[in-house]
């Protein structure tokens, strides 16, 4: 058909430390420095290293039958680490998926809440005051609103200098409830980081079943936002990525979209195994892209790193995760009290005598009626 | 003292709530400029800026998840939709979203929520505009459920619902909206969430309803012989649902007649059963029951009348209740 | 942020009869003819007219009592006039919101059923054997989703010369059963055109705050599905566009989007007063754009109108517009065994206990419960 | 003759019935390659080919949608929703669609469409994988809901589902799934819909259940003194209810309790009884008493058994009742 064109766009991909731990200077130098310091990186590696750490823990935990169903982050975590390290702790709001288990942490959650939830406890879920985290969300899509309804807070109240971050898979961007944040983000005109950790995967659908587009970025064009797709193996580029979408979206009063280009080494969850439907060829090839390993080798270019080092992380990470376990296990039981005194600010007399009682029968709840004794209280 | 409509005993209720709180936010579909497609939000955008009464984008359930995000960070949002029958797209957000966050996160983030919803038939509206789904929310826990008929019992739910901690879904009988006037207070009042109301005291049977229901019950009331005395109890409040109110009244009558537009199986009309008969089972005279739309889908409108209970049917309901 | 650029894409805009009646000829001849012939281009007048005479005719009968609210299809004519004739009736489906009577009329819906419709009757949906259209859909947006199974079922079954449309607002694009319509139709490459009558508004809602991009096709992008915007006021440009997205559609079997851009010249609905939210000059400009005005131009600079014809036009649409109100009207009165009998392929007890009594009450059901005789039956 | 579980008597009906007729096709996500996250579809896409046994975008409402659309056209799918806490984003189609169409067009499109989901507790699985939302679709007109708890069950009802020329929903208890076997004949039969089971008989009070609670019920029944004589009913459907066996029950026995997962509050506990009382008001000797899941949200799995009605509770419940 003959037309007149009326609207052009394009999508940019950014890529800094390439698989081979290449770095391209040009874009991670800024004023004679590389935009994250050694020490920096080494932070990171860190946390990257003890994320991992805590990943495999937490399997053999569920293998144990210690833990219940729990979706590893491995191979992913330069995304929630650089992301997570850009944004502003204590001032911005981080709304994440299941895979973002450092970003939390670099928030302030500490690591046993996170454990604490997939072992099957509420309590993992209650945030700490002062830390600006919504839990762990296991429905996929429906949270990326909130961080929109969060972001529309700050504008409500003039607070200029805040940001939401929400991170999804590429599985998420499928419901209905994605489109919808990223239609009220962009028309409301909030600050929100939409950044999604595009795996490739969503349990056993590939991203080609999932979307017919190439690139999961320019589902924001849609929406007029502004976007970019990085290599979200590369801690620098999704670093430089989210802190200057940041820096963007505060001072224009908008949404910014992060297509992070990752992968998922694990099964999609302790319940999964990925081997009925990938093929173990892409799985060794995206291996070969492992953030840590790069990260790594980058810091040994550096001289900022070597094997003592090495060593001595190892040993840390252990003893760090080891204290998380036992922090998470030494919490005590949760009374049935517990299932009843959240429901309300104030729980009503039904939910009052249910607790007290935990019977719902009519005759359970007031023995008297039977003419029965208390020996049909909660035994 | 102003004799009022229910939209504008509502809009009563908003206004001041947005002047005593400036938290309070509203947002829907047409609920700016426009005033909302009843006029309930008329002149609140013009008093309180765009940004207080904020059109949203065609998507329920956008609005009730963002809604969720500003509890989240600690606003008080009034989400409306625009029909009951358009909950349908924001169900998983009520439900799984905003009636779960305080007690899935022990308590660290709540919802502080307040969900305008018209609400039922009888105003000769399209298909999905006539609907009465509130036994839906109710058997979803975390959520209050308000329905208040009358402009003054309207304002006092509506200013309790608005600051209570949790969410509430407040809803409106359309078919009330400007049927009905009644004097109501220029100052500030509460009536609290969970308190029936006895519209008129009775000895021999009891009419539970509740929403548009209590004027149909009222006018077959008006239709009984002069020596039956019936006891008229308007919920109100849907959830939690004041059962000592109901117990008290068929304890004395040892009759009931539930009334609601909502189809009859797995309505509130059985859940009202089952607890008049769990807590007046040794008063009973005869069973409870049940006087509900049909297990059809809400008819269009030339039908619509047929469907709902009218004074007619509510009296045979009555009547033979007492000849049991 | 420097970056490669991976993805570039662009939007283009069709106009052939612009609104000075101007015929963009290097668009609108092909082998030496007019896309569509003076016949066509009278016949598909002739419709337009029809229908706007019917909305007339409608409005009245709502202001008078007679039917309840009803849309106004009034200026955005020429959409479902040109897109429904260039879908192949008896072969393509119809999947319309309600601002597209001429297409369901076009495809063979007597229009007595969309008065039905609007009168509150059942019966305005139980489309006639043999016509290819779902009924009206009041709820928004949810529709579309239906369109894509329709068309997903061409392709299971192997029929390859079928295609589906589905009409929708630029409000509808907000829902998320749209995004699951175009991801749906995309993913499983399906043939259906989606055509948005961007009309500007939804009720009071104007385009800017309904979404952030400034043209609904860019939309289409995120589901890399092709696309044009056209003049949807002119029947020319509309007409090319579906036939040439139908083509397209059955040959590469996947969806296509149209956006045609045009207005809402009536109220949102008779309950609406559009004066309340938009300004008269506004709706002047567009009364400008009348796509009727236009056709009749070009067909008059084409001596194939004048106003004698005009006035036999006139007359018989009257005629027309009566006959279908008369048959709307002479329908008997629908009894209450319609609200029941068809729930389901067959009835069950209970339903058929409350149809026949036209009661809920147990005793109200079974009189002889309370020893009452039949004086409890439906009166 | 095999001995299957849940899971393989579901799988061996999908087989029969896609064999037997070719616009029965399968979607939902992750029911291709990998059988689904049950793998109750494993198998399938291998023989039948991808076609038909269609992976979907994760959209729950798409999935929903898009099977709306096959049905409307003639195919009769079968969408899988991956678990029942992930039916609110397709509420909306379900509800006001896919339950909608054959009465608000009179007959002229139909839905026959069996829409398969896990359902219920006890598994230990994350937050919205243990929900029991059918008194949800049951209060909604126009659905067929069925909850087999045995594998012969399942297979004879989902045969009848695939073949009934509506929308049936399919609840398939998850705690059963690979907990239990009994021999399933290989040859095709159909269990109508509608139709309860007795389980038990017994004279002295009636237990009316359905999904993985019959086995709760069962283990409750075992632990009763050996005098008492309890029929126990197993719904197997649970729209239409099969009133009149649960009603043929009580007027024998005179007592019922009845027992689910769900929240109490306007679940299908209030029906039954609202139900019981309305037909057997006179043969009634206590009040129908309900042992359900408590009016909270579902716990996570650390105190999921404490919440869901287990043989302790259940047991308690008929001894009272039969004390009353
Ligand atoms: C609403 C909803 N539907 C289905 C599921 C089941 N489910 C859990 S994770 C998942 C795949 C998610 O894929 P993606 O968004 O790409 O995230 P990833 O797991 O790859 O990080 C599915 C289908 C769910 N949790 N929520
Ligand atoms: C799900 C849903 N939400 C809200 C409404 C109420 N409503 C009816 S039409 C309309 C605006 C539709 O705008 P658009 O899609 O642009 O279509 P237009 O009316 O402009 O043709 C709204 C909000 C509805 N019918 N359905
Ligand atoms: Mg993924
Ligand atoms: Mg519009």
């Amino acid at each position: 058909m003959p037309k007149n064109t009326v609207y052009e766009t394009d999508i940019e991909f950014l890529s800094i430390l390439d698989e081979d731990a290449q770095f391209d200077e040009s874009l991670g130098i800024e004023d004679g420095e590389p935009i994250l310091s050694d020490e920096q990186v080494v932070y990171l590696y860190e946390q990257m290293w003890i994320g991992r750490q805590l990943d495999e823990i937490a399997f053999k935990l569920q293998r144990s039958g210690r833990m219940g169903t729990y979706p590893q982050n491995k191979g992913q975590e330069a995304n929630a680490a650089g992301s997570g390290f850009a944004m502003k702790k204590g001032t911005d709001w981080v709304v994440p998926c299941y895979r973002e288990n450092i970003a939390m942490n670099l928030h302030g959650l500490p690591y046993h809440y996170i454990l604490l939830h997939w072992m099957g406890d509420e309590r993992g879920n209650q945030i700490p005051e002062g830390v600006l985290c919504t839990p762990i969300s296991v429905p996929i899509g429906t949270h990326m609103l909130h961080a929109a309804g969060i972001a529309w807070s700050f504008k409500l109240r003039g607070e200029k200098d805040r940001c939401a971050i929400t991170y999804f898979g590429d599985g998420a961007t499928s419901e209905g409830d994605f489109h919808g944040a990223m239609n009220f983000a962009s028309t409301l005109s909030v600050p929100v980081v939409f950044y999604c950790q595009n795996n490739q995967w969503a349990i056993s659908v590939p991203r080609e079943q999932q979307m017919a587009s190439p690139t999961v970025a320019q589902k924001a064009i849609a929406y007029e936002m502004p976007r970019i797709m990085v290599d979200g193996n590369d801690i620098f580029a999704v670093y430089k990525a989210t802190r200057d979408a940041r820096k963007y979206c505060v001072e224009n009063q908008t949404p910014y979209f992060i297509e992070g280009v990752t992968y998922r080494l694990g099964d999609h969850t302790t319940a999964d195994d990925a081997r009925r439907y990938r093929s173990e060829e892409e799985l060794q090839q995206w291996m070969a892209k492992d953030p840590l390993i790069r990260t790594r080798k980058y810091l040994e270019s550096r001289d900022a790193w070597n094997d003592e080092r090495q060593l001595e992380l190892e040993t840390h990470a252990r003893k760090v995760v080891d204290e998380i376990v036992n922090e998470a296990n030494s919490i005590a039981e949760p009374t049935t009290s517990e299932i009843f005194d959240s429901m309300f600010a104030e729980i009503d007399d039904d939910l009052r005598i249910q607790r007290d009682t935990m019977r719902t029968s009519s005759i359970g709840q007031n023995p008297e009626q039977a003419g029965l004794k208390a020996q049909t209280q909660n035994a | 003292m102003a004799n009022l409509t229910l939209v504008q005993a509502i809009n009563l209720a908003l206004v001041q709530e947005m002047e005593a709180d400036e938290s309070v936010v509203l947002l829907g579909e047409d609920v700016g400029l426009n005033g909302g497609v009843f006029r309930v939000t008329e002149g609140l955008a013009q008093r309180f800026g765009d940004h207080r009464v904020q059109n949203t984008p065609l998507d329920e359930s956008g609005i009730l998840g963002a809604a969720v995000g500003l509890a989240i960070a600690g606003m008080k949002p009034v989400p409306e939709i625009q029909f009951e029958g358009f909950l349908g797209p924001a169900y998983d957000q009520i439900v799984n979203h905003a009636a779960r966050f305080r007690n899935r996160t022990r308590g660290a983030i709540t919802i502080p929520m307040t969900l305008r919803v018209p609400v039922g038939g009888g105003i000769h509206a399209p298909e999905l505009h006539s609907d009465s789904p509130e036994a839906i929310y109710t058997h979803s826990p975390g959520l209050k459920i308000v329905m208040p008929c009358t402009p003054y019992d309207a304002k006092g739910l509506l200013i309790s619902a608005i600051r209570d901690p949790d969410p509430v879904i407040f809803f409106e009988p359309k078919r009330v909206y400007r049927a009905y006037r009644e004097e109501v207070p220029e100052d500030e009042y509460t009536i609290p969430i969970g308190q029936a109301k006895v519209v008129s005291e009775g000895d021999d049977l009891t009419v539970v309803t509740w929403g548009a229901s209590v004027f149909q019950c009222l006018e077959a009331l008006d239709g009984l012989p002069e020596d039956v005395s019936v006891e008229l109890i308007d919920l109100r409040t849907i959830d939690p649902i004041d059962t000592d109110t109901i117990a008290a009244s068929v304890e004395k009558t040892g009759r009931c007649v539930v009334v609601h537009e909502a189809p009859m199986t797995a309505g509130l009309g059985a859940e009202i059963s089952a607890r008049v008969q769990e807590r007046c089972f040794l008063h009973l005279q005869a069973p409870v029951q049940r006087v509900t739309g049909f297990d059809t889908i809400m008819p269009y409108y030339k039908l619509e009348l047929e469907y709902m209970p009218d004074a007619n049917r509510i009296g045979k309901g009555i009547r033979e209740c007492l000849a049991y």
